[in-house]
């Protein structure tokens, strides 16, 4: 190459530069960027990074008590199943139980104590030390149980079960305050006082699901909702698939619910009559001659009112079709009649759920496989007997609003919520001068406490459960801390001992899981010698590592037969409901949705869980017959307002293909005004607008017994909802077939119990 | 055997389902209508399993869910004879997927197992396989998903999470199935037992409806549960070959 | 009239020529940036604790997994704890400043924030289980690790997993074979490739064969999911 | 021949299209940039926050999740067939009326082939992988999916690309060659380069016909091939109403269709605004005007057919997609398209009405807006309709979706402006071809003989 001169040159060696420069730039912007590796300060014995870990524990998300196994790394929660040998849930677990995760891996979570000082519902709060807020509580306790004044003291908790209850108890009694409350708003009262009335049984006896063949449910959600829906599912399938005959399942309701589309016939009853609709099949089925027991003339007289001509026209139900229900109901062996849900929560749900009991009773399911058996007797406070029922919950509200109240305890309960607004049960709250909240979130109850003392989570805490619907025989089982504590906070139980201990009542334990072994110990003491092991601690680990422990012996006992009174008291009214059904036409049913009682509302995943039979995620709405719709004009996503007696709350409207045409429907759970980023300002509170009526015989308020009218707005939302067009245009999508072809599956567990 | 008969020939060979011989195992899954309930527990336990993004109502509002496994709805009849039909919908792990065909970098093929693989980090994000879907269990990252902390600690450290641009879908817990072989090899077993593995929606659903194994072991709880009268596959017509068949829901007489 | 393009392509010489060096550039530095940074010498990170596997591994002949006690059962290799180190260095080498060091970590009972050398993509679910259970020595991936002072990524040219096998065909697990002669390549997905096409597993260990199929794990989703 | 090129001398022709190339208004100026910022805002912008939040920023959806993006693409694809094909099948034919405009034809060809590619990248979620969708060896010893469509695609537009590029370059060396000898300094050294020494001599001359004639016959097939593999895209797919024999056909008809409408847009344009009154004719309007006609005949045709076959089939799918097509959502998008397509170019069989420039204008563009629906039809209505009911859902572009597809516009018209100024935007000497030689005694003869 011939002459280069110095300018070219320079120019050259610039280039060059710049190249290189550029290369050099590229390959570093393009490498991976440093990590680090953190070991541990400690090898910790019970994992080793990069396999996972297994413990078992018990599910708190509702009563059911399922069993849960926990998969961990590296010392995190990572997912949960159902724990397969737990005789519960057999390995299944519902969705709501599988995001417990996000309860405990909320971004909302209370990472520590805190002080409401700038007024209560100012969301305002400041951190304060451990210390500092136990002493603040302790000191009012104090005062209060040394003026021998240890009654205005008020402890209202989440249902809580098993020896974590019984630390409570002995808490209170050391304070020396009776007014120690668990509440749940979905707590079956009705059934509790049936039960009560007709066997003279405190406790829930057991639906034997699994070996009915045939199965009448009056309104109960058993599939979705209903006392141990898991379980449930259970016998479900293994009714429909377990055996070589096919289970029938009939569901009557005039809303259909996840239990009803699963079932074999849907039958919209009125609203309110389902008692009287299971008189009449009780009728039909002694003066046909079914029933062979004694009392069969009494049983005639109380029961000679409710001809099926008479039924027919009050339920709405044709007559042929009852006769078939009852003819279906006597003659399949065993069969089995289950109330709950929307039967029970009317004016007349204690009569309704009696006259179930009495269906039950006169076709000879009671005692009987595949009917309803009794479980053998925990001993010790039933559920029934510590849950509070909205009249108790009334008092409480009067006498916060007289003054007897000086300090609220608050664990996890959240009636603020629950209870209608008509009840004044928020105001009278402002009453009491001190609350404090152990909850580990900030919902509308807590919103009003002074002092927050988190708890843990159940994931990082002990307790323990004795599923009370249980399997037909007791179960117990262990529910321990699966991760460390995320934040700072404590286990409801410590906290409790703690301030016994400061306010001068220590109890003879030093930290919860001392309270549980210490109950487990006497457990272990009086069980079954075949079942003792070398010593407690063997014991111990070996129940850790099953998660559950229980007893096969079922009870069986023949029930005391009702007598002459208990006949003669059966009967159900007509329902009484709020509101002149002139200006009031419809009448609201506000359901149980995955939500629960709006508890799993600030769950991301539940929020994202398409509703079962509407598939409407993130939001509420009201369910109205394409019919009354179209009467009405209005259509999908019209925003309309629900006005009840007691108020009004607006909602789109979804056009609903399976309920009444008199009845609107709205799910429970939406509508939180402080409960999360995820739970909060989303959708309305259908159980604000409910009118106060209570059934007298359970003190429970009936939460169906409302009536409505819609008001259109005249404004359009989109409801946000999975599904496109949900109507399969004869593309055989779903393919269904005769019953003939009925296959026994072998893929149901058999119920299995850990020997210990 | 002239020239054009053995093409012919090669490309029938290459017409097999999956263009393997026989499968090494044979994944399949059945789902049984009439034991479902439509509780959307398995929907659930897939989002915690697999690291699916919460995406926020938002982009539900936009139908840019991912949900690999979702819950259809077909109401059938008017009030009052009125039913509602649930089916659980995910990806079918076609023999003869329509997906794998046209994905142009083979992010998605047919695996050993008869399993139809998505493989995120070679997606280029054509979107061209959720078009030949025809039952649309294909989801695709719009954008980035954040995790709140600390919610993030939840995430599955065994399953890769997808970044924007990218296509995700059912992949039958293959995690889950790695391990189940990984343990085989640790107990010096060739075969993973029947039952040893379920995929997280099999494991929790409440009803039992689901069954999952490998359909080239007969014996296995899933042949025998294949073998029902009642079993069926959706759009079957299409020759997909799926390996997720559905056992009818039974119409009561009564 | 002048057609030729001769006169063309001269006046366009020199700026043809520049573009040309600073094109050779790129490469050139692409290059040079990769001889310097990813050199042993160069490339090692700066460890918070002058860590020396030559005189653990090395000198004194500590099996690898004595430390990294995971490798053999989980995906992880994992690195020893704090308290590991002290095991030994309560009585080792106590007034050495290095292991003042370890021991100050131990009594604020602080982790040493160790700088990862041998990183994979976040897609990349490798499992170390395996191979070391098939009789995989630690060396055919990470080098003469018992060599070096400070722990390197090499990236001299890989011919593959030729040199992972001894000539017999055999891999050794003993950690002293010859597998020095092993330089990992820069750990892209061919270097796994490669050996899994050339290798099987018979009875539990990894052998020759002549081409693999999918069961030796070559279905991405052994990896990647 | 026209009379108006008679009176034409072989000069005039010269300095007509250098003067387009060296002198430059202001006018050419203040389009240029108006175009390129355009792009820059329409294109670019949304684009570049596309890649950085991901495709989320368009509005594609589940199941929509093909959206205007890929519809452009076909569009763009589409309208690549103006030139090339058309230029090649002409050349063949011998039709002298088609060597003024010939060459703005190529341009477009080349240019909408550039878009429609850069299309692609818009399209895919992770561009910056797109390399994978090549076949090269790599150090992940992965290669891409041959039987993909989409492949098939990659390989077929990128052999177009490459053809129309080297049919369009050789086309125009004389014609550099004659700019070259007109033009000093930087022009002069970049033409010498360009035109590759060009002397004229009878062998250049020969052999450039030979070849150039060899790669038109080369091309036709190509063009062909091209657009029905774009259509197997859909039509190898499952999906209702995209999944049709018809269709490459269809597509390969609609691609010529929209060109052909192109190639009348440009040439009004080019005709307006760089004065070549006395190239582009009545004459090349009437043509192309008896073509659209017979091609939207062609275009109606296939469309009664695919909809009756839909309906014929009886299928609840195909049902339901084209009754969502036809009554849906996008209806009015549908019927539009028909009025455009289907029924306005028959205003085409009046000569009147052909030889009038300004309405075939109005109808040229009328017909690539009815193109485009089509497409756009095709992808938004097969999609949001297909096996799951439960699945259904509606597909609406976003802002970004719509910018962008403006932008690809902008950005179409700022390439073509950059062209018009390097490249001879009538070619010289073919239209030389078609005059008579000049007299003797013309000055410019001397230096005017075909180059």
């Amino acid at each position: 190459m011939p002459n280069i001169d110095r300018r070219d040159f320079i120019k050259l060696v610039g280039a060059g530069g710049v190249g290189v420069g550029a290369g050099v730039v590229l390959r570093e912007s393009i490498k991976h960027p440093r990590e680090h590796l953190i070991p541990h300060v400690l090898a910790p014995e019970d994992y080793s990074s990069g396999v996972a870990t297994w413990y078992n524990s018990v599910c708190s998300m509702c009563s059911a008590g399922c069993g849960i196994s926990v998969r961990t790394r590296e010392g995190r929660a990572k997912k949960i199943e159902g724990n397969p040998s737990h005789a519960v849930n057999q390995g299944g677990l519902c969705a709501v139980g599988q995001a417990g995760l996000q309860v405990l891996y909320n971004p909302d979570r209370v990472t520590g104590p805190l002080l409401q000082a700038a007024g209560r519902g100012s969301n305002d709060f400041t951190q304060i030390t451990w210390d500092d807020g136990l002493t603040r509580v302790a000191s009012r306790l104090d005062v209060l149980r040394a003026a021998g004044r240890g009654n205005r003291v008020a402890v209202l908790t989440r249902g809580t079960s098993g020896h974590l209850a019984e630390l409570l108890e002995a808490f209170g009694q050391g304070l020396g305050t009776d007014r120690l409350l668990h509440y749940d708003y979905d707590h079956p009262h009705a059934l509790h006082v049936a039960n009560q009335r007709f066997f003279g049984e405190q406790q829930l006896p057991y639906y034997d699901l699994a070996n009915t063949r045939h199965l009448l449910s009056f309104g109960a959600d058993y599939l979705a909702g209903w006392l141990s829906p898991v379980h449930h599912s259970l016998g479900f399938a293994q009714s429909r698939h377990g055996g070589d005959h096919r289970g029938h399942f009939v569901q009557i309701e005039p809303r259909m619910s996840p239990s009803g589309a699963a079932a074999d016939e849907w039958i919209p009853a009125r609203p309110g009559t389902e008692g009287i609709l299971a008189l009449g099949l009780a009728h039909h089925i002694v003066a046909s001659g079914h029933y062979e027991g004694d009392d069969v003339d009494a049983w005639q007289e109380v029961l000679s009112a409710y001809t099926l001509a008479r039924v027919a026209q009050e339920t709405d139900v044709s007559e042929s079709t009852l006769r078939q229900l009852a003819e279906s109901f006597a003659n399949t062996r065993p069969s089995l009649a289950i109330g709950g849900d929307g039967a029970a929560n009317n004016s007349n749900g204690v009569d309704t759920l009696v006259a179930i009991n009495a269906l039950n009773y006169l076709a000879g399911n009671v005692g009987e496989m595949g009917g309803v058996i009794f479980n053998p007797d925990p001993g010790g406070a039933t559920s029934h007997s510590r849950q509070a029922n909205y009249q108790t919950l009334a008092q409480l509200a009067e006498s916060a609003r007289s003054g007897e109240i000086d300090v609220l305890i608050l664990n996890d309960a959240n009636p603020v919520f629950t209870m209608p607004v008509a009840s004044g049960f928020k105001a009278a709250l402002e009453q009491i001068p001190f609350i404090v909240s152990l909850s580990s979130f900030i919902d509308e109850t807590s919103a009003l406490a002074d002092v927050v003392l988190p708890s843990h989570t159940y994931l990082e805490s002990w307790g323990d459960a004795f599923p009370e619907q249980g399997v037909g025989f007791s179960i117990g089982a262990v529910s321990q801390p699966v991760v460390a504590p995320l934040y700072d906070t404590k286990a409801t139980g410590d906290i409790v001992l703690d301030l016994a201990r400061r306010v001068g009542k220590p109890m003879p334990w030093n930290s919860t899981e001392e309270c549980i072994k210490d109950g487990w110990n006497k457990i272990y003491q009086e069980s079954d010698s075949n079942t003792k092991t070398e010593s407690f601690e063997s014991f111990w680990t070996a129940l850790l590592k099953a998660g559950v422990w229980g007893k096969k012996n079922h009870r069986m006992t023949e029930t005391s037969r009702p007598n002459a009174n208990t006949i003669a008291s059966i009967g159900v009214d007509a329902p009484t409901f709020s509101g002149d059904a002139e200006v009031y036409p419809f009448v609201l049913q506000p359901y149980l949705s995955t939500m629960h009682d709006g508890r799993a509302a600030n769950l991301p995943w539940i929020q994202e869980l398409p509703d079962a039979m509407t598939s409407v995620v993130y939001g509420s709405w009201v369910e109205m017959n394409p019919k009354t719709a179209k009467d009405l004009g209005l259509t999908e996503g019209d925003l309309v307002d629900v006005e009840s007696p007691e108020g009004a709350v607006r909602a789109p409207i979804l056009v609903y293909p399976a309920i009444r045409p008199d009845v609107i429907a709205m799910p429970i759970g939406q509508g939180h005004t402080n409960y999360g980023r995820y739970a909060s300002n989303r959708g309305t509170n259908p159980l604000e607008i409910l009118s106060p009526v209570v059934d007298e015989n359970s003190g429970n308020v009936a939460s169906n017994a409302t009536r409505v009218k819609i008001v259109a707005t005249g404004k359009h939302v989109e409801i946000v909802k999975t599904s496109g067009k949900s109507r399969d245009l004869g593309r055989d999508i779903v393919q269904t077939t005769g019953g003939d072809d009925h296959t026994a599956q072998t893929n149901s567990i058999p119920i299995t119990v850990i020997p210990t | 055997m002239s020239f054009l008969d053995r093409i012919t020939e090669g490309w029938r060979k290459n017409r097999k389902p999956g263009y393997y011989e026989e499968f090494d195992y044979h994944w399949a899954m059945t789902i049984d209508l009439d034991q479902c309930s439509g509780c959307g527990a398995c929907v659930t336990a897939c989002q915690a399993e697999n690291n699916l993004p919460i995406v926020g109502e938002d982009a539900f509002t936009k139908g840019r869910e991912i949900k690999w496994l979702r819950l259809e709805h077909y109401w059938e009849g008017e009030y009052p004879d009125v039913k509602l039909n649930v089916i659980p919908m995910m990806c079918q792990h076609c023999d003869s997927a329509p997906c794998e065909t046209v994905c142009p970098v083979s992010a998605t093929y047919h695996n050993q197992d008869g399993l139809n693989t998505q493989i995120y980090n070679r997606c280029i994000g054509t979107r061209s396989c959720a078009v030949y879907c025809p039952y649309e269990v294909r989801y695709f990252n719009y954008n980035d998903h954040a995790w709140e902390s600390p919610l993030d600690q939840q995430l599955n450290p065994d399953v890769s999470v997808r970044e924007k641009g990218v296509m995700e879908k059912c992949t039958f817990c293959i995690q889950r199935i790695r391990q189940a072989k990984d343990n085989a090899k640790d107990d010096g077993r060739r075969r993973v037992r029947d039952g040893e593995v379920q995929p997280a929606c099999v494991q929790t659903c409440p009803t039992k409806a689901m069954v999952f194994g490998d359909r080239n072991d007969p014996k296995s709880q899933v042949s025998q549960s294949l073998n029902d009268p009642r079993a069926y596959k959706v759009l079957d017509e299409l020759n997909t070959h799926s390996s997720v068949v559905y056992l009818k829901k039974v119409e009561a007489e009564g | 009239m002048n057609v030729s393009i001769q006169p063309a392509l001269k006046s366009l010489r020199t700026a043809a020529l520049i573009a040309l060096v600073a094109v050779v550039g790129v490469f050139m530095g692409y290059f040079i940036d990769f001889l310097i940074t990813d050199n042993p010498e160069v490339s090692a990170p700066e460890q918070p604790i002058a860590f020396s596997h030559k005189i653990h591994a090395g000198d004194n002949e500590i099996p690898c997994q004595y430390c990294h006690t995971e490798a053999r059962r989980s995906p992880s290799a994992g690195v020893p704890s704090v308290n590991k180190c002290m095991g030994c260095h309560n009585e080792v080498a106590t007034d050495s400043p290095l292991i003042r060091q370890v021991s100050e970590y131990w009594e604020n009972k602080e982790p040493i924030p160790w700088v990862k050398v041998h990183d994979l993509p976040d897609f990349v679910h490798f499992t170390h289980k395996r191979h070391v259970q098939a009789g995989i020595a630690c060396q055919t991936c990470h080098g003469p690790v018992e060599t070096m002072d400070k722990i390197a990524v090499h990236s001299r040219d890989n011919d593959g997993p030729t040199l992972m096998a001894s000539t017999t065909g055999e891999i050794t697990n003993s950690e002293t074979s010859e597998v020095g002669a092993t330089q990992n390549d820069h750990w892209e997905m061919g270097l796994c490739l490669n050996c899994h096409k050339q290798h099987d597993v018979v009875d539990g260990k990894a052998v020759r064969v002549d081409d693999g199929g999918f069961d030796n794990g070559l279905d991405c989703w052994t990896c990647h999911k | 021949m026209d009379g108006e090129l008679n009176q034409l001398k072989y000069t005039d022709i010269h300095n007509d299209v250098v003067r387009s190339i060296v002198e430059t208004g202001p006018n050419y100026y203040i389009a240029l940039i108006t175009a390129f910022a355009f792009t820059l805002i329409c294109f670019f912008f949304p684009w570049f926050y596309q890649l950085y939040y991901g495709i989320g920023a368009a509005g594609m959806n589940h199941p929509g999740v093909w959206g205007t993006y890929l519809a452009s693409f076909i569009f763009w694809i589409g309208l690549s067939h103006s030139g090339t094909l058309l230029s090649c099948v002409l050349h063949i034919t011998n039709s002298s009326w088609r060597k003024a405009m010939y060459r703005s034809a190529e341009a477009m060809t080349l240019f909408s082939l550039v878009v429609a590619a850069i299309m692609v990248m818009v399209h895919v979620g992770r561009p910056w992988f797109i390399h994978w969708a090549a076949p090269y060896p790599n150090q992940m010893e992965m290669w891409p999916n041959f039987r993909s469509p989409l492949l098939f695609d990659v390989m077929a537009i990128t052999t177009y690309l490459t053809g129309s590029t080297i049919f369009i370059y050789m086309g125009s060396i004389p014609d550099f060659a004659a700019v070259r000898d007109r033009t000093q300094g930087w022009r002069n050294t970049m033409y010498s380069l360009m035109s590759l020494g060009w002397r004229g001599t009878d062998t250049e001359w020969h052999r450039l016909h030979w070849a150039y004639t060899f790669l038109a016959v080369l091309i036709i097939p190509l063009a062909v091939s091209v657009h029905s593999i774009v259509s197997w895209d859909f039509a190898m797919s499952i999906v209702p109403a995209l999944h049709q024999t018809i269709f490459a056909p269809y597509f390969v008809v609609g691609a010529i269709y929209s060109g052909t409408a192109g190639i009348v847009t440009v040439m009004f344009v080019l005709r307006k605004f760089m004065d070549f009154g006395q190239y582009i004719t009545e004459l090349h309007f009437d043509n192309l005007g008896k073509l659209l006609l017979v091609l939207s005949l062609l275009w109606t045709y296939i469309n009664i057919v695919e909809v009756f076959t839909g309906f014929y089939s009886g299928a609840s799918g195909e049902i339901e997609a084209l009754n969502y097509r036809l009554f849906g959502f996008y209806a009015p998008l549908y019927w539009e398209m028909i009025a455009f397509c289907a029924i306005a170019p028959l205003l085409c069989a009046f000569k009147s009405f052909r030889t009038s420039f300004v309405p075939m204008l109005v109808l040229s563009i009328a017909i690539n807006i009815g193109m485009y629906t089509e497409r756009f039809l095709i992808v938004a209505t097969s999609l949001s309709r297909q096996y799951l009911p439960d699945a259904w859902g509606l597909y609406v572009p976003s802002a970004v979706e719509i910018s962008i597809l403006l932008g690809t516009f902008a950005l179409f018209t700022t390439l073509f402006l950059l062209f018009v100024k390097v490249f001879p935007s009538v070619s010289m000497y073919e239209v030389k071809e078609t005059m008579e030689s000049p007299k003797k005694s013309t000055p410019a003869a001397s230096e005017g003989s075909p180059a």
